[in-house]
């Protein structure tokens, strides 16, 4: 248990009415949050499927898109002349 | 005698409970104008003309995002201050000061919009919360909306004074994490109404009173969404800042790091204002590339909420593991669900883990063209502001009402209900706006349905979409009675002794980790600035060059009609709108004498 | 200063998730070649949109082999032209502005979608495949009508497409025995010559006319019909080039004294 | 019980986004599911997560992995 890593406010207080459950008190040197890293990589994994859902489905199979108007001009300047 | 904040700062609690109260009304207002919209919008049930559709469009946004997202957090940013710093404001008449001028302004900003149902007068502002010129509101519009601001503005000063005093005292103390944020938001926050202040002050308020001829719509919007992406965090950061210091508490365990908590509000500080023109990646007479540069900063301002979003994670997973969780996903099971508070604010960050990823897509620069303007922005910011912002404000209500009022909550499973239940609706209602702007479905409009063609559903039909949108409403609706049942119940409880103690989270890894560089305030304010005049000097310039600083010739749209030889009117008006605040803070005053007679 | 090393990895991760989405959006642009508005093209005065040249009659012009030109003005609450007919397999380059409030252009289901700032123009080009209906929308809030502000865009098969305007011009009565003239003018707005035949059908007569029109030519012709052959009365006519249309009606009568004609007898 | 009374409301509340959900899914690979099909889905669910909870513990593990009631 490290306790010099407790917080340093002044009204720190060791009552802990909403704490009445605590079985166990877990340390920072002790605690791995795997749990956290389990849904965090979820939600990474369901970002990168999105991401590529919806732009190279839904974004890109909304056809039509807005595209450079470069390649008009320059033909439009030779169908002109 | 219990040791509730309440008890230790009394006259900072009426102010609380005032602000607190301010924002209550105005979520009740804005829910009432919420339910009207959804049923007129879905078709379900119309009592008004589509063309009052904008006003009560209007007076729902302004309600929800400025009033009661605002008064809220000036509530929490006070009690984090006077807590976390252990002392109480400097000057109370400066407190009640600041909170005057925005009760004062918002009202007349809301008497300029509310005028619009009635041609009693010809005040209106049907101008919608982003007032987009040549569309023009009445006069008191802006006036209030400066006055509101300029509050909230005082509010920081009183804030930044209480710190300044505490220096003094302390001068080797590193800032209390909750107080590190409130002044790096405020920090922020005067960065960001810089926009709006200038648009304002400088081109519409004297438009509207017909002193200047024209303005430059372009600009006017630009400066407007300069204010108007950092205010999406004004109304973020007191929920990011509950989730940090209160939510690991209530999970039973510690905040997982303070010193990443204030790299998050520093990365808030300095990127938050340099991205707003990805609001207008679909704006003609701004260059691809400056659409570029915003798109740079926005999609780097994903990393403190991904940030936020682990730490947050870890330290209810150390809450749930000190009360006897176990396994990858099992400790979940451990989180005290049966307390509102808890329950709320994790419903509200799952809710935001989705809006996240609707966020990261209007990020986009080219992929805007599917998204812009559409239903699916409006299911964005239901998300966020709506339930990310407005459910952990609910649901930490649970929790400061006893500590600023002195009773008991009224009660505990009609509070889990509450926040569930909008969980729940917010649920139907987005997820159905998400599909629908996806159809091309507009936002911002009475009338979904056109002559000409039809939107095509992808999967089931857009009555389907509307059906969803009309049940969440309901829901949502149902869910603010409870809330304001239970708020108004406490309110008429006795006072009671055994309440829980004013405190927030400790830390597992706590400030001495954090290098000291990070409570430079400062140094993080010049990098911010040096940001915003990157972002910002050469698309602004290049605006005034090719528009004129003050526009074309215009054809205004006044959606009210100020007749200058009848400035009587306009005194009437002030003389309503003045009575109308008196009588609000009578009200309020009422509310605090019965908060404080036991 | 003391990070978790899982946090670390998180960082990390959360630092390629940003880079690939700001990747996703470069190869949009690069490789795809999608293009943002932008600031092509110069201002414009909203309030004098009647005096500019591109503007003054809002309408789809050709300017290459499929490439077409689209002026819109948005306006509280309609888009003109409407509907805008262009024809399948084109490119076409929408110019929108507005002529009062700020109000978008939007092809309903599709990734055209534009603001439209008043003094400001909007250039998007657009490919466009099959024949197809879309509809228009404005989704940026812009007055107590704005759910009325609709339009549509309609991509024709190329046997249906022209930009052929069709104006006929004839008199209102006639004696018995002058004749009828029709002025017929038919500008061919495409860059190719047409080859067409104007009718021109009055009472029981067809005149036809086979003409060739060059590209962005206008063309006048005159038809003239004895009146003697179609006998005192009302009659309709006719011109048709093509699908389009135009008609009128002209009285023949025996002493137009009565309407206070020239004719002195 | 094996769910507090609080954690159940939860669970319920979560399975709101997932029913809703489910249509798209299943629609991108052709199944097709009406609302009331939905609605049939969401209540056979709801049912199977009562039984669940109420189930009288006898050391089985439910649908994760579980931990002593509390």
């Amino acid at each position: 248990m490290s306790h010099a890593t407790d917080e340093s406010t002044q009204i720190q207080d060791p009552d802990q009415p909403t704490d009445s459950d605590q079985v166990r008190e877990i340390g920072h040197d002790e605690f791995d949050p795997v749990g956290a890293l389990a849904l965090i990589g979820l939600y990474f994994l369901i970002l990168v499927f999105l991401w590529f859902f919806m732009y190279f489905v839904e974004f890109l199979g909304n056809d039509p898109t807005v595209v450079s108007g470069i390649v008009s001009v320059v033909t439009g300047g030779v169908g002109l002349a | 005698m219990s040791n509730a904040y309440i008890d230790q700062f009394p006259a900072e609690a009426k102010v609380i409970r005032a602000a607190f109260y301010s924002s209550f009304f105005a979520l009740a207002l804005g829910g009432v104008f919420g339910i009207i919209q959804t049923l007129h919008r879905t078709g379900y049930y119309r009592f008004i003309d589509s063309a009052d559709y904008y006003t009560v469009l209007t007076a729902h946004g302004v309600f929800l995002v400025i009033s009661f997202t605002i008064f809220f957090l000036v509530g929490i940013f006070t009690w984090a201050i006077t807590t976390s710093l252990d002392r109480g404001v400097e000057d109370l008449r400066f407190t009640w000061g600041w909170y005057g001028l925005m009760a004062v302004g918002i009202t007349l900003t809301g008497v300029a919009i509310l005028a619009g149902f009635t041609d009693a007068t010809d005040i209106s502002a049907s101008v919608l919360f982003t007032f987009y010129a040549p569309l023009q509101a009445h006069p008191l519009f802006y006036l209030g909306l400066v006055l509101f601001v300029v509050g909230t503005w005082f509010a920081g000063v009183d804030w930044f004074r209480s710190w300044w005093a505490w220096k003094a005292e302390n001068p080797d103390e590193r800032i209390p994490l909750p107080a590190f944020m409130v002044l790096t938001t405020m920090l922020m926050w005067y960065i960001a109404t810089l926009g709006v202040a200038a648009a304002i002050l400088l081109f519409l308020l004297p438009w509207s009173l017909g002193l200047i001829e024209s303005v430059n719509p372009l600009l006017t919007r630009t400066l407007f969404w300069f204010f108007g992406h950092p205010v999406v965090y004004f109304w973020l950061m007191p929920a990011y800042m509950m989730w940090y210091v209160l939510l690991p508490k209530i999970s039973g365990g510690k905040l997982f790091s303070d010193p990443l908590a204030r790299v998050v509000f520093v990365l808030f500080l300095i990127l938050s204002v340099p991205t707003g023109i990805h609001h207008q990646y679909l704006d003609p007479g701004i260059a691809e590339g400056f659409k570029f540069i915003a798109m740079t900063n926005t999609m780097f301002l994903l990393l403190p909420s991904l940030l936020t979003a682990f730490t947050v994670v870890a330290s209810m997973e150390h809450g749930a593991r000190q009360r006897g969780g176990e396994g990858y996903l099992g400790w979940l099971k451990a989180l005290p669900w049966r307390d509102p508070v808890f329950a709320g604010m994790a419903l509200a960050g799952l809710m935001f883990a989705a809006a996240g990823f609707s966020g990261m897509i209007n990020a986009g620069m080219n992929i805007n063209y599917l998204v812009h303007n559409t239903f699916w922005v409006v299911g964005h910011f239901h998300l966020t502001v709506g339930t990310a912002v407005a459910l952990t404000f609910m649901a930490v209500t649970y929790w400061f009402l006893p500590q600023v009022t002195g009773k008991q909550l009224w009660s505990r499973s009609v509070a889990l209900g509450q926040v569930v239940l909008w969980f729940v609706g917010m649920t139907f209602m987005s997820n159905a706006m998400h599909r629908g702007g996806l159809l091309g479905i507009p936002r911002r409009t009475a009338e979904p349905q056109y002559d000409g063609f039809e939107f095509e559903a992808a999967v089931g039909s857009v009555a389907e979409l509307d059906a969803q949108i009309a049940l969440g409403g309901v829901l949502l609706t149902l869910s603010l009675v409870l809330f304001f049942a239970n708020v108004v119940g406490t309110a008429l409880n006795g006072r009671s002794d055994d309440l829980p103690d004013n405190s927030y989270a400790g830390t597992l890894s706590g400030p001495e980790d954090a290098p000291q560089i990070l409570d430079n305030l400062k140094l993080w304010t010049a990098i911010a600035v040096v940001l915003v005049i990157f972002a910002y000097t050469f698309p602004l310039l290049s605006i005034i060059d090719r528009g004129g600083l003050f526009g074309p010739e215009l054809v205004e749209l006044p959606l009210s009609t100020l007749d200058l030889e009848s400035i009587s009117a306009l005194a009437l008006a002030v003389e309503q709108s003045t009575i109308a605040t008196l009588e609000t803070t009578a009200d309020t005053a009422t509310a605090v004498i019965a908060g404080v007679i036991p | 200063m003391n990070i978790h090393a899982y946090e670390k990895l998180w960082l990390v991760a959360a630092m390629l998730l940003i880079v690939g989405f700001i990747a996703t959006i470069t190869y949009g642009s690069v490789a795809l070649g999608i293009t943002m508005v932008g600031d092509q093209q110069d201002t414009v005065e909203p309030t004098e949109l009647a005096d500019d040249d591109r503007f003054d009659d809002p309408r789809v012009e050709q300017v290459g082999e499929n490439e077409y030109e689209a002026y819109v003005v948005a306006q509280t609450f309609s888009f003109q032209p409407n509907p805008i007919e262009v024809p399948e397999d084109s490119d076409v380059t929408f110019y929108v502005t507005s002529r009062d409030v700020i109000h978008s252009f939007s092809l309903v289901g599709t990734n055209v979608n534009t603001m439209v700032i008043p003094g400001e123009v909007a250039e998007m080009t657009v490919e466009f495949d099959d024949p197809a209906e879309y509809g228009v929308v404005c989704n940026e809030y812009c007055g107590p009508g704005h759910h009325d502000m609709e339009g549509e865009v309609h991509v024709v098969s190329e046997d249906e497409f022209d930009l052929t305007e069709l104006e006929a011009d004839g008199p209102d009565e006639v004696e018995t025995g002058d004749e009828i003239s029709v002025d017929v003018t038919t500008e061919n707005r495409q860059l190719e010559a047409i080859e067409t035949t104007i009718t021109l059908e009055i009472g029981d007569e067809t005149l036809t006319e086979d003409v060739t029109i060059e590209g962005g030519e206008t063309l006048e012709t005159t038809f003239t019909v004895d009146s003697a052959t179609l006998g005192e009365g009302d009659h309709d006519w006719t011109v048709t080039v093509d699908d389009h249309t135009d008609s009128g009606t002209v009285t023949v009568a025996d002493d137009l004294e009565d309407d206070g004609g020239d004719d002195d007898e | 019980m094996r769910i507090s009374k609080g954690g159940l409301l939860v669970v319920l509340a979560l399975l709101a986004p997932l029913l809703v959900e489910l249509r798209t899914v299943l629609a991108w690979v052709n199944v097709e599911l009406s609302v009331l099909e939905s609605a049939a889905i969401g209540l056979i669910l709801v049912v199977a997560i009562f039984v669940w909870a109420f189930w009288p513990d006898n050391g089985n593990d439910g649908p994760t992995s579980d931990s002593s009631p509390r």
